[in-house]
């Protein structure tokens, strides 16, 4: 987050931000179910300019063996970054900060998974950045979970996520990356609308706790939008969407 | 320190039990932190340095301070790093080797934490702008493990930074020259605090000693400044929160936090 | 990919036995190459890029170019880096870590592929003699895996670098700065064409499928220019060619090269 | 190959190259069977200035077990530069181009071996470039043929390499370094003369449809005459000198 | 050792030292045992300005099994210096000096401990050397001896150990950091004074043979003094300061 | 080269029995070294090279000799890097992958021993003062192992740098420029022979072969210089030494490493 200059307008005088939104209006969002054909399970995400691919395989055995747990099922998360994914090309060995996040992830996602249906195997996740704007790690664990469920893996809700965050003293949802680079706080959210549980949360930046409450309360608000977009790629690939 | 066995279980059972009635395995209250004993200028030669104690958790951190090169688009701001690293002495599964993800995850928070309260004025760390600036790395080390490494290393870091000094340099020849004697303490503008807090059953617990890290179903660390505002969070651990747990945990960082955070400055004057 | 089963073997004496016959698993004829399709600009964000599907097989490729240092005694050339990766998720049998030799060998292939024909003309990628050029970065994923990867990668990075817009460094105050709006194409002076030939008994099938790779005794890939000249060839795979065969494959090169050259020069028209 | 400037005369009017050979003609080489103490097989060669030392250990059990392949035994090659072979003092840690090479030595070798005669094992080549001059990969190929011959691995041939190429618009055999950096193009072959199989091939350079013919004619050409040393050192080491 | 340039004077008229001591004189050691919660055996040293922390761990199983002896334990010791240790900041990553001085003291070790008493298992000892000032392998081998017989591992004798030397032509005992960068040799020496044998010795810098004899003189009774000091830190820990 | 097997039980017991009659196995004295050949110049591209075998024990050391960056505190003095590597041809135990601590030790005790006899004067290898040095690297590789590395490595790197040719460098236009054939020796002050002696029951022996390797108790390696000095030492394997031997090592080191130093300057002097 480093420098918060503000050498942009933020917010103008009438509510709108840098990128033309209202304070509590997320960008376009696009999930597509399923597209990869080796992978049990996947998803595509376009969040804002984010686009990210995720790939599920599993259960399947884990090797070495001893990696396995015999009373429930293991889940491997990783978030990895394309070199082209950002400003200045990535160098291509995982970061610090990927490995953080892939960790983080994972974490978001055991609540939502079955991992007790299936010991002795592992489940994994591969999130691929092609494109980054801000705001990755929301849009690859909404995607994440999508791709769980289109390989089938047994789960008792989805998690669904958008970051909340201050801009020119303002709460505000769904921050793009220039509003990460130049604003207040960002915090990151990952919640399962149907039981009502946090299972992500980051904050980076400055909030007064009054700030802190009312960001916890968009974000979550902002995960039940696009909770609705989740079910929707998922119906849209399996019933069709001629149902619509 | 994540494995799970049939002694693990009962242990859980045994804390939930006492949870139910409102006691902790040590006798503590759920939103007390363990006893903090912080030891300054532990290791003389580095710019500054501390021992925490946190209950029988035990950091050591030093803090180097020595002309770098900026980053190419901040030419006009210092260097702040920290770091976190468990001793292999620290406890007998610790392996060596490259840190793996949860020590990463470790040294990553603790330094997010410090880092967001700017807590270090970078850019009052300038040698000569985009050319050499003044680095300062505060890496902890981890000697003794019981439970809740986030908030041990956080405190010995800020303490460390709070008692360092630096030295000064002046821009001669192209490069930064040493000038003798003129020591200042660091430039900083206010004082992170974290507070971790385990969530076992329906239980927020605060400061969870080594038996509840094992037994915790999630954990929440959140970091406050001298302004009781909050300026980072990071929740971990393997279940959720409701929104009104985290509204609770947030009001807990703000009241603990603030009285650890006279810990450190009684710590900070003793130095002197 | 490389481990033989009961399966595998019935695969191969099936595909040989088609071959026989003139025919292939998926109706093709030998020296025809699968439908590719080409999505060019499918990374805005990056200086150029492209989506390629040879089949089944998916690859991504994105080209940065941003200025770096020359090398130390070709002061007056650009760089030109291209490099290849098999995402996790393209197979189930693709691990993570260290690329294997496997995939070093198709990276340095396709990169050599792209220099060897001179496709970009580095002399003319110079910001200043000897101390700032501009690098050219194409990186190839692959995100879905069905054989021949070698040229799916050509493909996506030659699409790539067709559309490629590079941005103007003018040398201020001893380093480059940036000027804005001013963007070209990159200097370009052929289009390189990569077929690969893989030999199943006796027969030599064009671009061969995930089941036609598994079951391939050898193989060759061999680029083409837009002169219709060879400028780069690999060997591989557990067996040999006769001379006349590398002679056939050489022509066939040339022959298929030069209708996928149209594909290529297609997609760079679309983007325009 | 980089800069193909030709700041030197690559072949005069008579058709005399810059190392004054003419345009068939081989550099010099010596081979040598056995050499090395240690290991079961070995050979030593000086190809123009490279000296290449190869040993050859097997077959041999494979650790860890699950590398090794019930059917049939494994060829493993490592080829390796010292950091005081090449102009600048190289690196030491293995680069790509070693790692790339050491495979495809591997798969030419590969044709030569009698694998399915020792099942279960692997048999291990390493090639030592003590100093390099262009063409490295075909002398190294060359003399691992016959270290594998002296370790007394069962084989169907033996692989002989030389490079073909290209300079100032004329088709030469056995492309030195200076030839190698100015010249126009560069194939490496290898072939077994008795099996009249072609089992490695690169190019680097632009050549004709014609020219790409030729050169491949003159490389296996070329492999013939290597081809004679290789069988004249075994016969010297085991037969002795003395029956020429 | 590099420069051995004499900025400043290392030996003054009276005999006296850069640091005040005597030549024969060694700097203020203080050995506590024990004092890790965790480990099995612990012990703390400060040697003049050095601070180092040792943890030992074992007898425990060894993983991968493989790497166990039937026969005999194993003994495993790393010596690593913490990145606010030394002058500059350290990189975190081990160097190829601690690697050495890791197997130096190890072997300096295993002539102390009853190996044959656990076979199939290992003993580790950590060493951590918190601040450094010349002598740090000396130091840490005399407070690795400690920490072992505080875990209570079966031991023929502790190793004690301090540096000889030479500036300004004088042998001298227990080398300073000054004094090993500007003096003319240093020579630590590891010694089981009951066992009266020398299981650490090492050499850097010119010395006649007379001196060398002398150096290795000088040391050996500086080892025992440390063992001294070793002796009453375990007195201390197991029977009380009151005991004195 | 350190597993213990019944055989090499069998090994030691035997060697032991010999030693008691005052034999070792290959019929040399307690202290005489192998039979010691030197061939200088094997690799004529380098700067200075040798290929020495000490009995079956064959190292081929290349000197390279280079510009490069002074170390930021030593900018008047050139570099000086030794390093030694097992080749896995050497021997069936060698394996490959980054260096095992006995090969970093190796390596490191090597250099020690010429660094510490100031053998090379650095002194005398400035292109510009603080901003360019003449680097000199002397890489060790070992070709056949029979024991006793420590030596072998020693005498190759030391006869290669008494025959290296170092070419000149001028300071022009801030960099340094190559002055075409204006070769000279190397700066040397000293001849550093390396001695090394095994301890096998209370027997001391010079230059343990393969067999005796394996069945040492421990071992010491002793450098002296032309002067008969002694610049460098290092104790290794898991037993001690008492003073006594310690002492009369140091003798043998300096009456055996005369003798060896011979055999240095006749090399030296053949390649003339």
């Amino acid at each position: 987050m480093g420098g918060r200059d503000a050498t942009m307008v933020l917010l103008d005088e009438n509510g709108i931000r840098c990128d033309g939104r209202k304070v509590d209006e997320p960008r376009r969002i696009m999930i597509r179910a399923g597209g990869l054909k080796n992978a049990d399970g996947s998803a595509y995400i376009e969040f804002g300019d984010n686009k990210i691919l995720v790939g599920v395989f599993g259960p399947r055995d884990v090797h070495p063996k001893h990696m396995s747990d015999t009373d429930t099922g293991i889940l491997r998360v990783r978030y990895h970054m394309e070199p082209f994914s950002v400003g200045e090309r990535k160098n291509p060995a995982p970061s610090r900060r990927e490995i953080e996040i892939s960790k983080v992830i994972k974490e978001a996602l055991e609540p939502a998974v079955m991992l007790d249906k299936f010991p002795r195997t592992a489940v994994d996740v591969f999130i691929e950045v092609l494109q980054a704007d801000g705001g990755t790690r929301c849009a690859a664990l909404t995607a994440a979970s999508v791709a769980l469920a289109d390989a089938g893996i047994p789960m008792r809700d989805m998690v669904a996520a958008i970051a909340a965050g201050k801009v020119a003293d303002t709460v505000i949802l769904d921050v793009n990356n220039e509003e990460d680079q130049a604003g207040q706080a960002d915090m990151p959210i990952g919640y399962m609308p149907s039981l009502k549980k946090i299972t992500l949360l980051q904050l980076d930046g400055v909030l007064t706790p009054e700030e802190y409450k009312k960001c916890v309360d968009v974000g979550v608000k902002g995960c039940e939008l696009v909770y609705e977009l989740q079910k929707k790629a998922l119906h849209d690939k399996y019933f069709g969407k001629g149902d619509e | 320190m994540t494995s799970t066995s049939v002694i693990d279980e009962l242990k859980k059972t045994k804390i939930l039990e006492l949870l139910e009635q409102g006691k902790r395995v040590d006798g503590r209250a759920l939103d007390e932190a363990r006893e903090i004993t912080i030891e300054t200028n532990a290791i003389p030669k580095a710019n500054g340095s501390a021992r925490v104690f946190l209950g029988d958790t035990e950091v050591i951190c030093g803090v180097k301070i020595q002309p770098d090169r900026p980053f190419p688009d901040t030419g006009d701001k210092g260097l702040f790093i920290c770091t976190a690293e468990l001793l292999p002495l620290s406890h007998p599964t610790v392996e060596t080797g490259p840190p793996q993800p949860p020590v990463i995850e470790l040294a990553r928070v603790v330094d997010r934490g410090i880092r967001e309260s700017h807590m270090v004025d970078v850019s009052q760390l300038v040698i000569e702008k985009d050319k050499s600036v003044i680095g300062v790395f505060a890496d902890n080390v981890v000697v003794d493990y019981d439970g809740n490494l986030f908030d041990a290393c956080s405190y010995a870091a800020t303490a460390a930074l709070l008692t360092s000094k630096t030295p000064k340099w002046n821009w001669t020849d192209d490069s930064p020259v040493l000038a003798e004697g003129e020591e200042t303490p660091l430039p900083i503008t206010t004082i992170p605090v974290s507070v971790t807090m385990g969530k076992i059953g329906n239980y927020i617990i605060v400061d969870p000693n080594g038996d509840e890290w094992e037994s915790m179903d999630a954990r929440v660390t959140i970091t406050t400044d001298s302004d009781g505002n909050i300026c980072a969070l990071q929740k971990g651990g393997s279940d959720g929160f409701t929104q009104d747990e985290i509204n609770q945990c947030g009001e807990i960082s703000v009241r603990v936090g603030a009285k650890i955070r006279e810990k450190l400055k009684e710590a900070q004057k003793g130095s002197q």
